[in-house]
């Protein structure tokens, strides 16, 4: 089994409170890592750490198979999705889909057979700005679609999203881990769908 | 990276603000409106005889003009910081100075080209006499990528504060005033039949290398704003 | 010493406004820095006490519920 | 990763360390500028030109002379926190970019009163006194960027990237004063370029000016220790630090 990403003694400190201190892990291949954790206890700033969004206090992070530290070429393996949609209000469903795309460099996407997929049908030539926060998530998770990173990392993927949209994005997760990628995410919601290598990992007020 | 990807993302990059805006137009609009309701402001308060008026319009256009960039600066990252758009630009593989030029780009091609164009209108109100006209023109073409350069290392600075207006303002004035300077001293050098090309070749050069710096400087802040 | 008297000191040669003036608000100013120094530190020092005031009581809260 | 092995690069280190030097540098500085100013003021002779006015230099030339160099400091600390990541270097610009920002005032202040017996006039686009003016407005936009952020960190790097900016524009918007100044007014104030002063005026004035460097390092020592404190806040030797001071020793 390959092991995708090898964290080792990650700290964090946020306004100078510790949020966790001494955290390591592995991922391997078709893992899903559950990070739990009450409000405000460092769930996101782990994921952002993770990243690179947020910087790290002490600790290593590797990536594998070419066991890169943390550094530019990692960002292709990696997809991250935060709180914000990272939707263009201004611009159409279909607009935002297609610009997605070419900012990370996948050409040829099928915008239209990706807003089908998620459920968007009929709802292409719409002004972002219109649809609901649900359905503009949607429209920001078509990434997962046709993203080729083998390394997922969510805050709160299933935010406003129904429980069709749930369902729908637990199948493309279930998809993923069997095709030898791996997800780190953070969720409030209990997960309806029982992965095989689920693992877990509870932070609060700077213990594990 | 690969040359083709760098490119799909600043391409990428520029079409999404081009998009975005377009369909925004009074973004674009208002400030231009600004610049010349300044401009006519002032034949009312300093009186409407051309002697004085032609002596201070090339300093008057471009004082206008500094104050409808501050104006507007706020708006060129706070859009993208508030809905996610800048965090998953600092996650791409490509250099995020490269996007960050991409979007200084843009700016200028929306506040500082329409600003050109509108400038021998200004000029116009002013009663500017037309051998400073020429010169005006290439201060504000070469001058005007300084301003939007600037002005995106000062919002990508205070984007995360709510309230960077004031604040913003005061960063930048004090880099503003070399520009202010060249882009006047050109003209009135071309006015009093002087040769105006030194400064305004100096002010190009200020430019590129304005150009050259500020993507990077505007990355570094991008990246200690998502923090 | 170049001045006969304190007055003619005080005068400056007919520059004491100027001079004066200069140095008492340079001295004022840098005053004003020093004491400001000295203040961020000792509301630091307070702001630490009330840090731990708080800490002390999350810890007795957490006493009394367990 | 040299950061770890560096033994400076530990606040608390550098905290005890400021904390030894900064009485002696306070005393060299009361000591030293003390002696020059009245070295100055009571024995050094009067100027042929300017009378007792002139006497205004002693505080007026080490003040400009540091305010500039201040900045620079400022910029190749930030250069040196963004570079090597060293997290201290950013927090020196809340240290001293305050003490720049008051050099800068004396200075112009001083200026503007120094212009006025000799120029008859308070304030004079000078190319000199306008970029005095502009590097003013330098340092209030660092401090006030620096202090905008409600994390302490984030504001020290943000800051410090703009004193990197406003360092490389240092020279040009000096150039551009001093171009714009000879275009509008002949270089009929002279004041400041003087024939070679006598060794009896210049002496005090290298002593004032030394006093200066030491004041400037000891304001700057004092400001960093408590920078030190304020980003380290919840640490633990910060704890042994401040319960031991006597101001509030009794709240152990």
């Amino acid at each position: 089994m390959s092991t995708l990403l090898d964290v080792q003694q990650l700290a964090s400190q946020r306004a100078g409170r510790t949020l966790f201190a001494d955290l390591s892990f592995t991922l391997n291949a078709g893992d899903v890592l559950h990070i739990e954790g009450e409000n405000g206890a460092g769930k996101s700033t782990l994921l952002r750490s993770l990243v690179g969004l947020v910087e790290l206090q002490a600790g290593t992070i590797r990536f594998f198979p070419e066991q890169l530290p943390f550094a530019q070429e990692w960002r292709q393996h990696t997809l991250f999705m935060g709180h914000k949609p990272a939707v263009k209000a201004e611009l159409t469903a279909l607009e935002n889909v297609r610009l997605q795309a070419q900012l990370t460099a996948v050409a040829n996407v099928d915008a239209w057979q990706l807003l089908e997929t998620v459920g968007l049908l009929g709802l292409e030539d719409l002004p972002a700005g219109q649809l609901s926060a649900g359905q503009q998530r949607r429209i920001a998770l078509t990434r997962l679609w046709y993203s080729k990173a083998p390394l997922w990392i969510l805050d709160e993927p299933f935010t406003a999203l129904d429980t069709r949209g749930i369902d729908l994005l637990q199948q493309r997760f279930a998809e993923h881990t069997a095709q030898g990628g791996a997800i780190v995410m953070t969720s409030h919601q209990a997960l309806t769908w029982r992965p095989e290598q689920l693992k877990r990992i509870r932070i609060q007020g700077g213990e594990l | 990276m690969t040359q083709p990807a760098n490119w799909s993302a600043l391409t990428a990059v520029m079409r999404r603000d081009l998009m975005v805006v377009m369909r925004r137009r009074s973004d674009i609009l208002n400030p231009l409106l600004f610049i010349l309701i300044v401009v006519s402001l002032f034949p009312l308060a300093v009186g409407p005889g051309p002697d004085i008026l032609g002596r201070i319009a090339a300093g008057v256009i471009w004082v206008a003009a500094l104050l409808s960039a501050l104006l507007g600066s706020e708006r060129l990252f706070r859009e993208d910081y508030l809905d996610g758009t800048l965090e998953q630009l600092t996650l791409q593989p490509q250099p995020l100075a490269l996007l960050a030029f991409g979007k200084i780009a843009v700016h200028w091609l929306l506040s500082g080209l329409p600003l050109v164009i509108l400038a021998p209108v200004c000029a116009l109100l002013l009663k500017l006499p037309i051998a400073g006209w020429s010169t005006l023109l290439a201060t504000l073409l070469v001058g005007t990528p300084i301003l939007s350069a600037m002005t995106a290392i000062g919002a990508a600075l205070t984007v995360s504060l709510g309230r960077g207006g004031a604040l913003l303002s005061l960063l930048l004035l004090p880099l503003f005033i070399p520009l202010l300077i060249f882009a006047s001293g050109a003209v009135e050098a071309a006015l009093v039949g002087t040769a105006a090309w030194p400064q305004v070749l100096l002010l190009a050069g200020l430019s590129l290398l304005t150009l050259l710096l500020a993507p990077f400087a505007v990355a570094a802040s991008i990246r200690v704003s998502v923090n | 010493m170049q001045f006969e008297s304190w007055q003619a000191f005080i005068e400056m040669g007919g520059y004491g406004f100027y001079v004066w003036l200069a140095f008492g608000v340079s001295f004022l100013a840098m005053g004003l820095l020093v004491v400001q120094g000295l203040r961020a530190r000792s509301k630091l020092e307070r702001e630490f006490v009330q840090e731990q005031q708080r800490q002390q009581r999350l810890a007795r809260r957490q006493q009394e519920v367990s | 990763m040299w950061r770890w092995l560096h033994p400076y690069a530990k606040p608390e280190t550098v905290y005890h360390l400021l904390g030894r030097w900064l009485p002696w540098v306070t005393a060299g500085a009361v000591l030293i500028l003390g002696g020059g100013l009245v070295w100055g003021l009571l024995f050094a002779p009067a100027d042929y030109q300017q009378g007792d006015s002139y006497r205004i230099i002693f505080i007026h030339v080490p003040s400009a002379m540091f305010s500039m160099s201040i900045y620079v400091s400022l910029a190749v600390a930030a250069f040196i926190g963004r570079v090597w990541q060293l997290k201290m270097a950013d927090w020196a610009l809340a240290a001293i970019a305050p003490v720049g920002a008051v050099f800068t005032f004396i200075a112009l202040f001083t200026g503007a009163v120094w212009g006025k017996p000799m120029w008859g006039t308070w304030w004079e686009w000078d190319a000199r006194l306008t970029s005095q003016l502009i590097l003013l407005f330098l340092y209030i936009g660092v401090l006030a960027l620096y202090y905008a952020f409600s994390d302490n960190r984030t504001g020290a790097k943000a800051a410090g990237i703009l004193a990197m900016v406003g360092v490389i524009n240092i020279p040009i918007i000096r150039y551009s004063v001093e171009w714009w100044n000879t275009l509008h007014q002949g270089a009929t104030l002279t004041v400041f370029e003087r024939p070679p002063m006598a060794n009896s005026m210049l002496f005090p004035l290298l002593t004032c000016i030394l006093g200066f460097a030491l004041l400037a390092a000891a304001l700057i020592f004092q400001r960093m220790r408590t920078e030190i404190l304020r980003q380290e806040l919840r640490r633990p030797w910060v704890k042994n630090v401040l319960q031991v001071s006597p101001t509030t020793g009794e709240q152990r």
